[in-house]
């Protein structure tokens, strides 16, 4: 496929007055591990909720493989193969970890409505498949000591793979990350580099990463896009960003 | 002026003097939702409770109505901050509908004391304003009703202040907003809960008292709970103003629609626009309440 | 402590996982089957009346329990499913076509009722219904040509082939293949990919959208299920009535619904059967505890009112797991047996979330 | 030097969890005492239970001499031991200024408070702009910066932090810790801070304490603790500040634990 | 059943913990009164008798609950003063079928007699209100010249009923309703209605209303200043309570009599004595429905007397036809003999400070 996997064309984000994202442009390419950085407020997390269609673009186009997405359904964007996590995690609380990973299985069905009824073989061979999926996933992430525990126990770092997980569990193509590292300490930091980069080589999987830890930033991205007050303020290589004199002024600082 | 218009006049009199009522109720049920997120649906029991009592005081032991009044509002506000501190404090940080039917409990138990302690039947008592009635341009309106009306608007006009400007008012909506935060500000939430248990239900014995007369005195009463809730959810849960205007619209449907409507309909009517609107503004009308940010 | 040693996945999903439920449930079967042979025909009535408001339990459990869709109104569900089934009868359908189809109308109604839920939720949605319930009472009064208004209608005898049915013995089976149908069908529904969509709708939108989840078809779809199942309860109801009036689905009966889930437990259909079998037996709790009373005492009016408040806010300020929670404290205790500790189940402070961001 | 927080053999459940058990931790007057642990550790636990968020089993929390364990988290925070929460929990439908506010709220002083106001506002300018926005529609970093605004408003004798830095820029995840440090300077307040940037934590803190499976498994001063192989190991991210390079050699730590 | 050497059983359902408890009480307590009088002097040839009190919630459901254990668990002999109109309707068929008789249920009788499919094990004694409402309108309207009737109607049986006995009665005049407006139970405000009717502007309104709405109308329309209209209120509106609780409001307002009315001023002596009595048992003054359910009560007694010693379901039958009935609430001697419904007279009463004064005979 030629081109882009997702292009941001002049997108603009309005609430009332403020704008909380103006006439960004911005293009992943599949495959690669892009990194989105920026000072608070800067329009990151309105940006991710864009694609995924929390928010409607007050105007400019998205473009997913050329289709333009900015105006579908919702609950849509998935089925197309593009997964999320959130910032301030959105887990299924009074769920356990390994039926908020089987929710991750929902855009692959879960056969009909009167087979759920009766619970047919074919069912019961479905839901293991899915299971099967599910547990990969448990043992790539390394949660089998927490499969069965309630989410809402959970401690926060834990809450956070959990979604990782629940992302992955859609296999998407595309996977974007709301400050995965946040709340993890170094050493979990660089076991998510690590996942990471498997997501992206051994899945196959395009990742986008909106991320305010800089060592995590430059192990594992292709790219870097810095963001401010809902524009481009830079993007490039890791190295190139972050020497970047506005990004330091704006962001990094000394 | 032409009857039809007298008529169309007369109704929207009567419209804003029953919807004053509803709204009256309704102030207090707000109240507290605003500050605890628990929907008291024991209102308009404690309603009951204050009319019973006023009746026995006024017509039993002979006190004076401007005696009465100040004394019923004391006491139910005391026995509302009782009800909080004592039992529903225990539910403090389960979730709205541990306290919904909490409510619900309460006011069963409620009703069943009125009756075993008043007996059963209805009662009335006068008021200062009884029997008279003012008219301008062919428009007649209850003394009653243009006291309930004063009583209203200054009560709601109060409470928003309060809410507003004061800093208690604002922990309160805080507390219900993140009780958790609200403990780590040093916010004696139970406390305050407490408090505004008893606000509510000093607003409920004035209510009570002042409704008592229009109605009678009966067991029957608290049945204005639901045309309170109707107008709450319609202004929108959370505004006082939106309790008002829900309230004063409520009365002025079923009064528009017991007329011009074909019979059967005045009962429903309001419902109906309820479910309509709702579905057009699922806040209501006044109502915040953005969805979480994520 | 028990453990369980899994080497296939579909150990994990069964509904029966230990030797010792098989066991438990099955004598449960045996006890509930044998029953009309040596209960009395009063008795034998009384739970054919319970199966049906645990019928109608499980159906509100199914909204409100799994998709956190409080209804005010669930007694216009019974009304619906009641009153289309004498219709059915009355017109001649068969009971055995009678009673499905009453289920499908009132599921019907449940869409149309479902459709303000894709907007509206919370107490508002519980004031949506609240407000549909009265419209529904107010037009069974005035339809007279179908409902008989409110001198009421005679819902005929159940025949099944020609058999009736109409006798308790005989309608207590009837109410219990019901019940167990509609038992069975929902643990499966709740266990697979519509029941986790139910949690993930009631737990997270944001993330149920983000899955790929039809948030609102599920929504919509859910009232549909709920309002079916109490329509098939109402269906029976009308059997045990005989004589259909409006008072027999007010607000009373909505609440009482409510209060079975919820004393029961949120979220589980144990929950829903042993909160129905505990609020129909509230009323005798109460006479029994009267006739304990000194007679001045039990003779006042306002008594019933008052203690059946009582128990209720016992319950909700003790239990607030619901009667489903104490179940499995219960279990635990065994199981864990002597490990257990008693402060297992000491409860840690909890703080109240706001519910009108979600 | 006298001890302005001491914890004796501290123990919390949540249910059947033992979520921290025998935990010994003390805070002196005017230092900053910075608790790192892998995730799961309890150290929010820790920080709960001393703020009176959760009910401590056993064990003792003696807050200037006075016992203040299972106290009401308002009571302790009206002793002037302020918790900023693990993830932020603002006021949603406040405005950012009330919710500033709200932090003040056990205060009189209303020109000092104004003041603090400032002082917040120079730190975090965003929160100016959005001055009258409600809290609960802001950008996660700016909802952060709230939480620690109003902790800072209720002029705490003892400030505990969790994770302050989750979700602020690096710039601003530097700009805590030397405001956390003038707000020391200045007024004296201790500070007892839990933080996965553990670098910077050390950077700033005076003492320091590591957590594991909710026990302490080592107290020391940051100093000291950032010389530790293991330490640096396990929380630097691997001898030093190289960061995570894929050179770095591939082991995934097995949760043994649990 | 229900039978024994030395006891009767009898049972009833009322409204315990519903919307109508509030006025079980009355029922209750004067039914007991009587049965406990009877049993006093030795009770029935020797039998006490034993009322067992059931809770019916006004809800259909409970009340088919509390009648099975009535007939089947207690097997009692008879239903005495059940309260309830759909309550009734979705019992009687059952009591009856299982051979209990069903005595004096009060909800509207031609609706009780239809379900229980005319048997004779059914005894009704209160009123219809559509046929009483007819009587009374007869009278009515010629001798005020009505011309432009309204009706203001409460949801439900008890307003479909006097809606059924307005109709004819205007027909019968070559009059239509001109105007009809509901309330629900439970409605604080009655304005709309009277607006509704004003609107019309009607020269007489039927109130088919109970007492607490009675009042609000009238009080409504004195407010209003509605000077010509008259307003004639059915059966359970014409109480004394709500001449009591109406104050100057219901004065002038006329009522549908279905029994002699007593004060406890009266001057009739079985109604001195019986208020005497019931103030002895209960300290509380009976209102017209207990004196109702009293009288009721000894009705059925006298009946169960006239049995004999041999008491069954046929004997009593018998009994009742051959008993007549009257006494200090009813108009005119009163039995059973052509059907099993109390013959009905009316009077139509007034308002006149204070107290109803009666305006006809009883005719
Ligand atoms: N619903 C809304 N209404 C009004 N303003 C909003 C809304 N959502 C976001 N904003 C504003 O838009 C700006 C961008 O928010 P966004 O969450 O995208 O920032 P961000 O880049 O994710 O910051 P952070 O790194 O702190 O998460 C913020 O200043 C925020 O206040
Ligand atoms: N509400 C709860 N119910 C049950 N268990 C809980 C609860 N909260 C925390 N736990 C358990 O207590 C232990 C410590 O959790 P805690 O949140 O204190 O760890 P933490 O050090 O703060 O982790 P993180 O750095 O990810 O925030 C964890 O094992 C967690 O599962
Ligand atoms: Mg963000
Ligand atoms: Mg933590």
């Amino acid at each position: 496929m030629t081109g882009p996997l997702l292009e941001l064309d002049k997108v603009a984000l309005h609430f009332g007055g403020l704008a909380a994202i103006s006439d960004l442009s911005i293009s992943v390419n599949a495959g690669e591990v892009l990194a989105v950085i920026g000072p608070n407020g800067a329009g990151k997390t309105s940006m991710l909720n864009l694609v995924t269609r929390v928010f409607e673009a007050t105007k400019g186009r998205i473009l997913f493989k050329g289709q333009d997405i900015a105006r579908a359904p919702r609950s849509k964007i998935a089925h197309l193969g593009i997964a999320r996590t959130f910032q301030n995690i959105e887990l299924f609380d009074a769920a356990s970890v390994l039926d908020n990973l089987l929710l991750g299985r929902h855009r692959f069905g879960a056969g009909a409505w009167w087979q759920q009824v009766l619970r047919t073989p074919g069912l019961t061979r479905r839901e293991e498949d899915h299971r099967a999926k599910v547990e990969t996933v448990i043992e790539f992430l390394d949660l089998s000591a927490w499969r069965n525990a309630r989410v809402a126990s959970l401690p926060y770092g834990v809450r956070k793979v959990v979604e990782l997980g629940r992302a992955l569990c859609s296999e998407p193509e595309i996977l974007f990350l709301d400050e995965p590292a946040s709340g993890l300490n170094p050493e979990e930091t660089r076991d998510l580099a690590f996942w990471i980069d498997d997501i992206r080589t051994d899945l196959g999987i395009t990742v986008v990463m909106i991320e305010h830890d800089m060592s995590l930033v430059s192990a594992v991205a292709d790219r870097v896009v810095c963001m401010a007050q809902g524009r481009v303020l830079a993007q490039g290589t890791s190295a190139e960003v972050q020497a970047h004199p506005d990004v330091i002024s704006a962001y990094l600082g000394t | 002026m032409s009857s039809a218009l007298e008529l169309f006049a007369q109704l929207t009199v009567n419209g804003i003097a029953v919807g004053a009522i509803y709204a009256l109720v309704a102030l207090g049920i707000v109240l507290i939702h605003k500050a605890t997120e628990v929907l008291n649906f024991a209102h308009g029991d404690l309603l009951v409770l204050s009319a019973f009592s006023a009746w026995a005081l006024i017509e039993g032991a002979g006190l004076p109505f401007w005696l009465v009044l100040p004394i019923v509002a004391l006491g139910i506000g005391v026995v509302s901050y009782g009800i909080d501190a004592v039992i529903v404090r225990r539910i403090a940080g389960q979730p709205q509908f541990a306290g919904v039917m909490l409510t619900i409990a309460l006011a069963f138990m409620l009703r069943g004391l009125v009756m075993m302690g008043f007996g059963t039947d209805s009662q009335s008592y006068d008021t200062p304003w009884s029997g008279q009635s003012t008219t301008v341009l062919g428009v007649t309106i209850a003394d009653l009703s243009l006291v309930i009306m004063g009583v209203v608007f200054v009560i709601a006009a109060l409470l928003w202040v309060f809410f507003r400007k004061t800093r208690l008012g604002v922990a309160m909506q805080a507390s219900s907003q993140n009780q958790l935060a609200a403990h780590l500000n040093g916010v004696r939430v139970k406390r305050l809960n407490s408090l505004v248990w008893a606000l509510a239900g000093v607003t409920a014995a004035i209510a009570g008292m002042f409704l008592a007369p229009v109605t009678l005195v009966d067991t029957a009463l608290w049945l204005i709970t639901l045309k309170a809730l109707a107008a709450i959810v319609l202004g929108g849960f959370g505004s006082l103003p939106g309790a008002v205007l829900g309230g004063v619209l409520i009365g002025l449907i079923e009064q528009y629609a017991g007329v011009y409507l074909p019979d059967g309909f005045k009962d429903i009517a309001a419902y109906l626009v309820l479910i309509a609107v709702l579905i057009l503004k699922p806040n209501g009308l006044l109502g915040d309440a953005h969805g979480r940010r994520v | 402590m028990r453990f369980d040693y899994h080497t296939r996945y579909r150990q994990g999903f069964a509904l029966l996982r230990h030797p010792s439920d098989w066991l438990a449930y099955g004598l449960l079967a045996v006890v509930l089957l044998a029953l009309p042979l040596f209960a009395s025909t009063y008795l034998i009535g009384e739970l054919g009346y319970v199966l049906i408001l645990c019928i109608a339990a499980m159906g509100l459990m199914a909204l409100t329990g799994f998709t956190g869709q409080v209804s005010l109104g669930h007694a216009s569900f019974v009304a619906i499913g009641a009153y289309a089934h004498a219709w059915l009868l009355a017109q001649g359908v068969p009971f055995v076509l009678a009673l499905p189809l009453a289920g499908v109308i009132s599921a019907g109604a449940g869409l149309v009722v479902g459709i303000p839920a894709i907007r509206v939720s919370g107490l508002y949605l519980a004031m949506v219904t609240l407000a549909f319930s009265i419209v529904v009472e107010q037009v069974i009064g005035l339809w007279r040509g179908v409902t008989g208004g409110f001198m009421g209608m005679l819902v005929e005898t159940p025949r099944i082939l020609g058999v009736s049915v109409g006798a308790p013995k005989y309608f207590y089976y009837v109410c219990l293949f019901i019940a167990v149908l509609v038992l069975l069908a929902l643990a499966n529904l709740m266990r697979s990919g519509i029941g986790r969509a139910f949690t993930g709708v009631r737990d997270s939108e944001a993330a149920a959208y983000a899955l790929g989840i039809e948030v609102k078809r599920v929504k919509v779809g859910a009232f549909g299920l709920s309002a079916g199942i109490t329509g098939l309860a109402g269906a029976l109801m009308a059997h045990h009535i005989g004589y259909l009036t409006p008072d027999a689905f007010t607000l009373l009966l909505s609440l009482d619904l409510v209060l079975m889930v919820v004393i029961g437990g949120m979220g589980s259909l144990r929950g829903a059967i042993l909160g129905a079998v505990l609020i129909s037996f509230l009323p005798k709790g109460v006479a029994l505890l009267k006739s304990a009373l000194p007679d001045a005492m039990a003779r006042q009016s306002g008594l019933e009112i008052f203690v059946a408040g009582l128990v209720l806010a016992l319950f909700v300020l003790f239990e607030p797991m619901g009667l489903n929670g104490r179940w499995l404290k219960l279990r635990a205790l065994f199981e864990s047996f002597p490990l257990y500790r008693r402060d297992t189940f000491r409860r840690q402070k909890t703080y109240m979330k706001s519910e009108r961001s979600r | 030097m006298t001890m302005l927080l001491d914890v004796q053999n501290l123990e919390t459940w949540y249910g059947p969890i033992a979520a921290m058990k025998g935990v010994n931790l003390t805070v002196a007057e005017g230092r900053i005492t910075a608790v790192l642990g892998a995730n799961g550790a309890g150290k929010t636990t820790l920080l709960n239970t001393l703020a009176g968020v959760v009910d401590p089993f056993k064990g003792k929390v003696l807050f200037e001499g006075g016992e203040v364990q299972g106290l009401d988290a308002d009571a302790v925070a009206r002793r002037g031991l302020v918790l900023v929460p693990e993830g932020r929990q603002v006021y949603p439908f406040l405005s950012v200024r009330d919710n500033l506010m709200m932090g003040a709220f056990a205060r009189r002083d209303r020109d000092a408070i104004a003041r603090d106001i400032e002082r917040v506002h120079q730190w975090f300018p965003r929160l100016k702009e959005r001055d009258a926005q409600h809290a609960g529609l802001l950008s996660g970093g700016e909802q952060q910066m709230v939480a620690i605004g109003r902790a800072y408003l209720s002029a705490p004798k003892l400030l505990m932090l969790d994770e302050p830095s989750l979700g602020l820029s690096p710039m601003l995840t530097q700009e805590i810790f030397t405001i956390i440090r003038r707000i020391r300077d200045e007024t004296g307040t201790a500070v007892l801070v839990v933080e996965q940037n553990a670098a910077v934590a050390l950077k700033h803190g005076d003492d320091g304490y590591i957590m594991e499976l909710g026990r302490i498994v080592a107290a020391d001063t940051c100093a000291a603790l950032s010389q530790k192989e293991d330490v640096r190991e396990a929380y630097l991210g691997g001898g030093g500040g190289e960061g995570l390079s894929g050179t770095a050699q591939r082991w995934k730590r097995r949760k043994t634990w649990r | 059943a229900g039978v024994s050497a030395g006891e009767i059983v009898v049972g009833t359902h009322l409204d315990l913990s519903g919307p109508a408890a509030a006025g079980m009480p009355a029922l209750r307590n004067a039914t007991e009164l009587a049965l406990a009088q009877a049993n006093a002097q030795g009770g029935i040839h020797g039998r006490q008798v034993r009322l067992i009190v059931e809770d019916n919630g006004s809800q259909p459901q409970l009340a088919v609950r509390a009648v099975q254990k009535l007939i089947r668990s207690d097997e009692v002999f008879a239903l005495l003063n059940p309260f309830g109109s759909g309550t009734n309707a979705a019992t009687i068929g059952a009591a009856v079928e299982a051979g209990t008789v069903v005595f004096g249920p009060w909800a509207a009788s031609a609706i009780m007699h239809q379900v229980a499919g005319g048997s004779p094990l059914l005894f009704t004694t209160v009123q219809n209100y559509n046929t009483t409402t007819e009587r009374a309108l007869n009278w009515a309207l010629p001798e005020w010249g009505s011309q432009r009737v309204g009706v203001i109607y409460m949801e439900g049986p008890f307003g479909d009923l006097i809606r059924a006995g307005v109709t004819p009665a205007l027909a019968a005049a070559g009059l239509s309703v001109t105007e009809e407006a509901a309330y629900r139970p439970g409605d604080i405000d009655f304005s709309s209605q009277v607006a509704r009717m004003r609107a019309a502007n009607v020269d007489t309104i039927i109130a088919a209303t109970i007492t607490r709405e009675t009042v609000g109308v009238m009080a409504e329309i004195k407010r209003l200043g509605w000077d010509g209209v008259k307003v004639l209120t059915a059966i359970p509106g014409r109480s004394t309570v709500v001449a009591r609780l109406g104050g100057a409001d219901t004065e002038g307002l006329y009522g549908v009599g279905g029994w002699r009315l007593h004060g406890e001023d009266t001057t009739d002596t079985d109604a001195q004595a019986f208020i005497a009595a019931y103030r002895e048992a209960y300290d509380a003054v009976p209102d017209e429905n207990a004196a109702n359910a009293y009288s009721y009560t000894n009705w059925f007694l006298n009946s169960l007397r006239a049995a004999g010693e041999d008491l069954t379901t046929d004997s009593f039958v018998e009994g009742a036809r051959a008993t007549a009935h009257n006494d200090f609430t009813t108009y005119s001697e009163q039995s059973f003999v052509e059907n099993h419904a109390m013959p009905e007279m009316v009077s139509v009463d007034r308002i006149e400070n204070g107290v109803w004064v009666p305006q006809t005979e009883p005719f």
